[in-house]
């Protein structure tokens, strides 16, 4: 990302924002919404991104192994539960929650290794949605493992992040805006890694080995680089991403299996951001939260509510119309 | 390609033509090439280009690597749309079309990197070289039956041709994405002349064949090109193949016309030799 | 030696073309059809109808059609469940407002609607394409669910949102939706209906339009430069894929559940249908029904096979372990056979064929 | 085999008679998808710092039989049934490519295979991945593939999927350089090039093989190029060796004039000339 | 769970759920249903000697595995089902009444099915939905001194089947009684609630919020209600949503939360007593272990005690000591009279209230409570409610012959 692009951002964020405001203060006016106030309206956006960085959370496990291997990981969701429950699983027996976080991270790597091995090895070289099936396999195995292994009951995952609403900029607005100390933590925890992540990927050698891989598992392993390791690392990253997650996730809705669920919200944030950007999925999950739940606080009350699931997917697609790769994913190469 | 009665009249005209090679002339001009200017971002792939192709004859495009042969094809049967310039075919001017308008004029063409339809077998390829053709609607289809079935045949029996004269027969029911590369290209040929085409327009064709190879595939062009009078535009990096059989050879050199002219002219120009040829041919 | 073709010659391009040009597979087919029609109706109980046969069958047309989209034209889709739905709500419309209607006109004309609804999904298709373009299906998918859910006015406003299919007699006497019909009308007339739709299917994609949606799949600039119009293969892949879902969700709500309610079409039936064409195998009319068995069938054996050998084991441990189980195998299935259980299918046969030598 | 071995004395053998050779493939038969059988017992050897072609039709094995060495069949769902390859005596089936290409044997795969998202460039660094972190010398290497390719310095940060066939093909090249070989499988490398890059690459081919004692087996269809600067040949066909021995010899050798060289008894003939009637004749085993 | 094949034996088919994104709540119910029965085949040798068996199917909470289940669980001499999800409900009526098959479907499923005429198979008490609702706004009116003129309340349901259920009612209700409502969907599974509490806490600031949610919806819903710092106190649940699962995982910041029961939280009654003697030998920390106790599980006893008297009132017709088919034992449901003394004698006293199911009414005038978690446990902190029945059984009837109408059926005559 040059200083342009940047500046294009700093500049026509703020107007679309604004404008939206206005949009929605018109039709508020023409009585078509119920409501609009410009105080809960940066209310919601600021929840909304605050949201979205919870998905990009989980959109970044996708991103990592989609980058590296061209697999579309459908597990990712069983993933976030697996690592969650083993959490609260190790805390229950009394360990304290950075032994916890360590062993779990562990584990991820164990599994990532098995992955690679009974899964991934076999099928290398064969096409996308083959892989892709096969994570479905993945899913369905991981979900009832974890399950049996720990049981399906909800638990308490709480590592001390403090919850309490926080009232901003009481000056500005009467009564302040509305946040929760919760998601803010969340979310500087989400940009950290999402930060590190991306040096990490764009400017190592392994970095480019991954993409590499992603373009062509034949070529690449014809040049010498080993398939085996680079999966191993980055099913383990993702692994280590979906930890977090689960943590993040399982803190603020309780660990069970609905968990597992959450990847659903992860795939138009993904879409949107383009599927093998890093940054992509932290803008995509932005946009995503803050739009959706613009719509649903302004719009989806005046037409039924709960529309937010598809409204999220109607967003990506309309980007994508403009952007057929997503608003930073590679450019679809056609050539004949 | 042919209807009966046409057939009979291009057998009769395949006569072995006796060595050396009669000079053919031609003069109805097929399709024009005017100033054609095609860039991308910052890569001028053509510039100013200019040529035209005869009714009838096999025209060779020559050049280096990255020169922008495989470009002009695809500015030819509108995959490309290039920023300058026009086209005339068959009289008609145009500058910009998509690619299966381009199809239905009757211009067709093979790739340089193989594509064709990995999934389906060789007889099915060819067929789908004969869309355009076929007509009956999709509930015709749905129940396989009547005039559907009778066009079904009539069609395979014209690919069958097809395959036969290609010398193809044994792959027909082979996904073609096992065959080896050269007879890859072969079915590639197949697909594009099921299309009746009157361009056809063939990009590297004998790449990565051996001699022998090659020759039956100089064989097919120039049968193609005898019995049905269809009208050739050919890249080749062989010069021994682009010197024997074409008429009129254009060579491009970084997106730029370098030359124009027969097989003996463009040999023997030295600018060519210098970017080209290295060691005279 | 009982699978060969030696000796097999085809004397015309036709008998080249027809359906099952190996004399073995023709009749193969046909006793398979045979013994579904006269002896399953008496053979299975109430239970293997009801709950296994029946749901099969619709899943199989399902499958059929999302293979259409996804395995002939290479569009994937995660709308499905959307699709169905839409087959559902507009038949209980249909069947609501004009009682008098025929049922299978009812089924036809919603598979109809289907196919509207989806040539309009389908348009960001021209555009977007591969995981990119699931998205737009998913919008489908989410939004279909959404409107049949909030507006009443698709369940003629029963406050629940529940719709139920009134009883329909397919020939005079014989009721084959709702629960008034018995499980042998249904499964019979399921049979029939699926099969011809099948027949249907596996004549369009061995015609022009069938090579029309490959070609576009294997290669789609290729494909256009050959002639074909992206916009209509694709659109009409849309329309006919949708044509089959609607008419399988059509059937779902009328002749196996009963009575529906939108949720019944959530994602998960997409992702259901999605498992049944990748392991029955993209791009095979016969695939679609392997498939579906598979995935119809499996989590019901495997629970089924548990509580059998042990009656004692919990529940809950059989649910999770069917789990585990079942991704294991979908799995391994992958492994041995990328293609799907299509392939291995033939790969079996061309080895029945060499039989006995080795290659 | 029916047909005379051309090479009265195994020639491979004679100049590095006392020495191992660098990689002996034993009569190995190769079956893709459990049920297609390619390779039906091939067996050659490549000496030390020698030039081997692998001549042969469309469809022989040429390919299969690279792939077989370089341990890349696996991932094409094909494998090696019977017989055995080795590495300076030492067996490579259970080797990955990966330490196939630490070893030093890489292979430049027919029909280019660049990574199409990267740029020509980062293609080029790919190749050196097994190296580490040599930086200077990943960097000399780079410097001296630029000198022998001056298009890709050119073309070094378009993305490689953009770049005519002609430059990935050097792109692929230079990637198999990069990583420092001791062999490379040289899959069709004059497939889609110029002339004068035909000739050009075969003198780098040469060069590599004589300054750096880079050895090299060069599965070919420009069999008059590829004898002109191989030393040994085979020629395959169906999956069987039917001819092989010294490059000069082939050459002489009237079948294989007339059908890979395209040379009849009265010199060059125009491809004009070609008619139907003519038919190859094949060499039965 | 099985018997000497000598002795006579009842079947009863389970459908359950220990699996899926509800299994929380799952386990506990089923965990109560198998305590009961065994405590009956322990403690009593069975009803009126005969043994009562089970056997179960995991459902998921999924419409067609539940159909599934159903089909495969089913026989002639079945004692009844509990779906246990009003969406599985709706696909058993037809089945059921088809196969003769009592469906039990207490405080859930289709509300209208109470009417007996056109239902005979279907039995709902001791409330229904709008019966629900009602006490909730009659609670609510309760502690607003008598009046809701004027006031906001907000319903956040699950947008299936299952939450739409009291819209009716509560619309009827605003009507009547001059309260705003607000509705708020939630999409399965539960998850997306961020906006509906920004607009309920920040925007709307309802006096009350009413919720109809069930799975992790509900603790999902406590946890945003907290986060925007909704007062806990004005927040009610239905009694699907309110058990310990809902309340845990939200930890400190759930206590004040409200929701209805129609049994009673706890342990100190004496069924619960004897289930610990009889299914736990005494180990009151093994019965805990297994929910023991908690809301859900109280809930599981009292369905199941329903079910076994219902089966003991058709022994009581069709001749004690039998195995009876669910046709016999559909007739001992529309006998089915609880009385304060036959709860007590079943160890309930003060568990719940007395019912009294008839061929017309099949909810049997039950009443309903608040209770408040206090951020350990569930207490109860009003009295029993009676719905206001007069308007709601006109609205049953009126809805069951809608429905009869479609379906072509005559309803019975009820003498
Ligand atoms: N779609 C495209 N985007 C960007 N650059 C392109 C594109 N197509 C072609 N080019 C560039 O245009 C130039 C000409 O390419 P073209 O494929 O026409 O060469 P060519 O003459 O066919 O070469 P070769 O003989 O190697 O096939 C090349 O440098 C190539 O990188
Ligand atoms: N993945 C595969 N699956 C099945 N068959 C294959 C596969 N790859 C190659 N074959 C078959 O193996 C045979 C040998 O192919 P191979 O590619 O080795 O030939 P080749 O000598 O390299 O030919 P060419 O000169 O055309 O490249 C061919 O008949 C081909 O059809
Ligand atoms: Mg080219
Ligand atoms: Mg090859």
């Amino acid at each position: 990302m040059n200083l342009r692009t940047i500046a294009i951002w700093a500049v026509s964020v703020p107007v679309i924002i604004a404008a939206l405001g206005y949009f929605h203060q018109g039709l508020a006016a023409a009585g078509l919404i119920s409501f609009f106030t410009w105080p809960f309206y940066f209310e919601v956006i600021l929840n909304g991104l605050l949201q979205g960085v919870m998905y990009s959370l989980v959109a970044l496990g996708f991103v990592l192994i989609f980058k590296a291997s061209g697999i579309f990981n459908f597990a990712q969701g069983s993933f976030v539960l697996f690592a969650a429950l083993t959490m609260v699983g190790l805390i229950g027996m009394g360990l304290h929650w950075i032994i916890a976080f360590l062993l779990t991270a562990g584990v991820m790597v164990l599994v990532a290794i098995a992955v690679e091995r009974v899964v991934l090895r076999p099928l290398v070289n064969q096409p996308h949605i083959i892989l892709f099936m096969a994570t479905i396999g993945i899913f369905f195995f991981m979900d009832g493992f974890g399950q049996t292994l720990w049981g399906s009951d909800i638990k308490v995952l709480d590592i001390g992040i403090p919850k309490d609403p926080i009232f901003l900029l009481p000056g500005v607005f009467e009564g302040g805006l509305l946040v929760n100390s919760f998601d803010v933590i969340a979310a500087l925890c989400a940009a950290l890694l999402v930060a590190v992540l991306a040096v990490l990927f764009q400017y190592t050698r392994t970095g480019r080995a991954l993409r590499a891989v992603a373009d062509d598992h034949q070529a690449a392993l014809s040049v010498g680089i080993p398939l085996k390791t680079i999966w191993a690392i980055v099913w383990s990253v993702a692994g280590i991403v979906a930890l977090v997650a689960g943590i993040m996730w399982g803190g603020k809705l309780g660990v069970q299996f609905t968990l597992a669920l959450i990847a659903l919200k992860a795939l138009p944030v993904l879409i949107l951001g383009g599927f093998t950007s890093i940054p992509g999925a932290i803008i995509g999950g932005l946009i995503i939260g803050a739009g959706e739940q613009v719509a649903e606080n302004f719009i989806g009350s005046a037409i039924g509510g709960a529309i937010q699931d598809w409204f999220a997917y109607m967003l990506a697609m309309v980007f994508l119309l403009f952007r057929p790769q997503g608003l930073f994913g590679e450019k679809i190469i056609e050539r004949v | 390609m042919p209807d009966a009665s046409q057939t009979a009249a291009a057998e009769s005209a395949a006569e072995p033509s006796a060595p050396p090679v009669p000079e053919r002339r031609f003069s109805e001009t097929l399709l024009e090439v005017k100033n054609i200017t095609l860039r991308f971002g910052g890569v001028k792939a053509l510039t100013d280009i200019s040529f035209d192709i005869k009714k009838g004859e096999i025209r060779a495009i020559i050049g280096p690597n990255g020169a922008g042969k495989s470009s002009m094809l695809n500015v030819i049967n509108g995959f490309y749309t290039p920023q300058e310039g026009a086209i005339t075919y068959k009289g008609r001017h145009r500058k910009a079309m998509r690619p299966h308008e381009a199809a239905s004029t009757g211009i067709a063409r093979t790739f340089q990197n193989i594509a064709l339809f990995k999934g389906m077998s060789t007889l099915d390829n060819i067929m789908t070289g004969r869309l355009l053709k076929m007509k009956s609607n999709i509930f015709l289809q749905a129940l396989y039956w009547g005039p559907n079935q009778r066009e079904e045949s009539e069609h395979r029996a014209f690919c069958e041709r097809i395959i036969d004269f290609l010398e193809i027969q044994a792959i027909r029911k082979t996904p073609v994405g096992r065959l080896p590369y050269g007879l890859q290209k072969r079915v590639e040929l197949a697909r594009a002349l099921a299309m009746e085409p009157d361009l056809l327009l063939l990009d590297e064709p004998m790449a990565g064949m051996n001699v022998e190879e090659k020759e039956d595939m100089c064989r097919f062009v120039l049968d193609v090109n005898d019995e049905f009078g269809t009208t050739i535009a050919l890249i080749e990096h062989d010069m021994g193949v682009v010197m024997d059989i074409s008429d009129r050879v254009v060579v491009l050199d970084y997106g730029r016309k370098l030359a124009d002219g027969t097989p003996d002219e463009v040999r023997s120009n030295q600018a060519v030799i210098d970017a080209y040829l290295g060691v005279s041919h | 030696m009982l699978y060969r073709e030696a000796g097999q010659f085809k004397t015309s391009y036709a008998a080249d073309q027809s359906l099952f040009p190996i004399a073995q597979d023709k009749w193969g087919i046909l006793l398979l059809l045979a013994f579904a029609l006269f002896a399953v109706p008496f053979l299975a109980n109430e239970y293997m109808l009801n709950s296994i046969l029946v749901p099969f069958l619709v899943f199989s047309l399902a499958a059929i059609g999302l293979n259409i989209l996804t395995g002939y034209c290479g569009q994937l889709s995660l709308g499905t469940g959307g699709f169905m739905a839409c087959g559902a709500f507009f038949a209980y419309k249909l069947t609501t407002a004009f009682p008098e209607i025929h049922i299978v006109a009812i089924f036809l004309l919603s598979g109809l609607g289907t196919a509207l609804v989806g040539i309009l999904f389908g348009i960001p298709s021209l555009r977007i394409k591969g995981f990119y373009l699931a998205v737009a299906t998913l919008a489908a998918q989410f939004f279909l669910i959404w409107m049949f859910n909030k507006f009443g006015w698709w369940t003629n406003y029963s406050p629940s949102g529940v719709i139920s299919a009134p009883p329909r007699e397919v020939i005079p006497g014989v009721v084959v939706t709702g629960t008034s019909g018995t499980p042998e009308a249904k499964y019979i007339f399921l049979l029939v209906f699926v099969a011809l739709l099948a027949l249907l299917a596996k004549n369009l994609v061995r015609s022009r339009i069938g090579r029309t949606w490959m070609a576009i799949r294997d290669m789609d600039i290729a494909a256009e430069i050959i002639g074909i119009r992206p916009m209509f293969a694709k659109l009409s892949a849309f329309a006919v894929s949708s044509f089959f879902i609607g008419i399988s969700g059509a059937l779902w709500a009328f002749c196996y559940t009963g009575s529906v309610e939108a949720l019944a079409f959530e994602i998960n039936r997409s992702f259901q249908v999605l498992f049944m064409i990748i392991i029955g195998g993209l791009g095979s009319i016969l695939g679609s029904f392997m498939g579906a068995a598979f995935i119809v069938l499996l989590p019901l054996a495997l629970n089924n096979g548990m509580l059998m050998i042990d009656p004692t084991i919990s529940v809950a441990l059989v649910a999770h372990i069917e789990f585990m189980i079942f991704g294991a195998l979908i799995v391994f299935f992958l492994i041995v056979e990328p293609h799907g259980l299509a392939r291995l299918w033939t790969l079996a046969k061309e080895k029945l064929r060499l039989w006995p030598f080795p290659y | 085999m029916s047909q005379p071995n051309l090479a009265a004395e195994s020639a491979p053998r004679d100049a590095t008679a006392t020495e191992r050779p660098l990689l002996s493939v034993n009569n190995i038969e190769v079956i893709y998808d459990h049920v297609i059988l390619v390779l039906k017992g091939v067996s050659l050897t490549v000496p030390k710092g020698g030039i081997v072609a692998l001549l042969g039709a469309n469809g022989a094995g040429k390919t299969t039989t690279l792939k077989a060495i370089s341990n890349l069949l696996r991932a094409e769902r094909g494998e090696v049934t019977k017989g055995s390859i080795e590495l300076e005596g030492e067996a490579v089936d259970n080797m990955t490519p990966n330490d196939l290409v630490k070893r030093g044997v890489i292979q430049v795969m027919e029909g280019r295979h660049c990574f199409e998202h990267l740029t020509v460039e980062e293609n080029l660094l790919t190749g050196a991945y097994t190296r580490g972190g040599d930086r200077a010398g990943i960097q000399r290497d780079l410097e001296m593939v630029y000198d022998y390719f001056p298009r890709l310095r050119e073309r070094r940060s378009s993305q490689a999927g953009y770049t005519s066939g002609g430059e990935q093909q050097m792109t692929a090249i230079g990637r198999a350089l990069m990583s420092r070989p001791k062999v490379v499988l040289l899959d069709e490398p004059s497939m889609g090039l110029a002339p004068q890059l035909v000739e050009q690459i075969f003198e780098i081919v040469k060069r590599i093989n004589e300054q750096e004692g880079v050895t090299i087996l060069l599965a070919e269809q420009n069999t008059n190029v590829a004898l002109r600067y191989a030393k040994y040949g085979y020629i395959l066909e169906n999956g069987r060796v039917v001819m092989d021995g010294p490059a000069d010899k082939l050459r002489e050798n009237e079948d294989v004039k007339e059908f890979y060289l395209g040379l009849s008894a009265t010199g060059r003939k125009s491809y004009r000339d070609v008619k139907h009637y003519k038919r190859r004749k094949r060499w039965l085993s | 769970a099985t018997a000497p094949a000598a002795a006579q034996e009842q079947y009863v088919p389970l459908l359950v759920y220990k699996s899926g994104p509800y299994a929380p709540n799952g386990i506990p119910i089923a965990q109560g249903w198998e305590d009961y029965l065994t405590l009956i085949n322990e403690r009593d040798g069975g009803v009126g000697g005969v043994r009562l068996v089970w056997e179960e199917c995991d459902t998921g909470y999924n419409n067609d595995r539940g159909v599934e289940c159903y089909e495969r669980l089913k026989r002639p001499d079945a004692a009844g089902v509990q779906p246990l999800s009003t969406g599985i409900t709706y696909a058993l009526i037809d089945r059921a009444t088809q196969d003769k098959i009592p469906l039990f479907t207490s405080g859930y499923g289709r509300t209208s099915a109470a009417y007996g005429p056109v239902f005979p198979y279907v039995f709902s008490a001791p409330l229904t939905y709008w019966s629900g609702a009602d006490v909730i706004i009659q609670y609510i009116a309760d502690q607003e001194e008598g009046s809701l003129e004027g006031k906001k309340i907000a319903l956040v349901y699950h947008d299936s089947a299952y939450g739409k259920e009291p819209i009716a009612t509560l619309e009827r209700l605003a009507e009547e009684e001059g309260f705003e409502l607000f509705l708020f969907p939630v999409a399965h599974p539960g998850l997306e609630q961020k906006a509906t509490w920004l607009q309920i806490g920040r925007q709307i600031r309802p006096d009350w919020v009413a919720m109809w949610g069930w799975g992790v919806m509900n603790s999902t819903a406590v946890k945003e209600a907290a986060a925007v710092g909704y007062p806990m106190d004005r927040f009610i649940g239905v009694w699907w949503s309110g058990s310990e699962p809902d309340v845990i995982p939200a930890g400190g910041d759930a206590a004040g939360y409200k929701a209805l029961s129609f049994h009673a939280p706890g342990e100190d009654y004496e069924v619960l007593q004897d289930v610990v003697e009889y299914v736990y030998g005494g180990d009151a920390e093994a019965a805990r272990e297994a929910a023991w106790g908690q809301v859900l599980y109280n809930r599981g006893i009292f369905l199941m005690a329903m079910q076994v008297e219902a089966i003991r009132a058709a022994q009581a017709i069709h001749g004690e000591g039998q195995t009876l088919t669910g046709e016999q034992i559909r007739d001992g449901w529309e006998a089915l009279t609880l009385t304060e003394e036959t709860l007590a004698s079943l160890g309930m006293a003060g568990f719940t209230k007395p019912v009294a199911i008839t061929c017309e009414d099949h909810e049997g005038g039950g009443q309903a409570f608040v209770q408040q978690w206090d951020g350990e446990s569930w207490n109860i902190i009003s009295d029993w409610y009676m719905p206001r029945r007069e308007a709601l059984k006109a609205a049953y009837r009126a809805d069951a012959l809608a429905y009869a109408a479609e379906k072509g059926i005559t309803p019975r005559t009820c003498e």
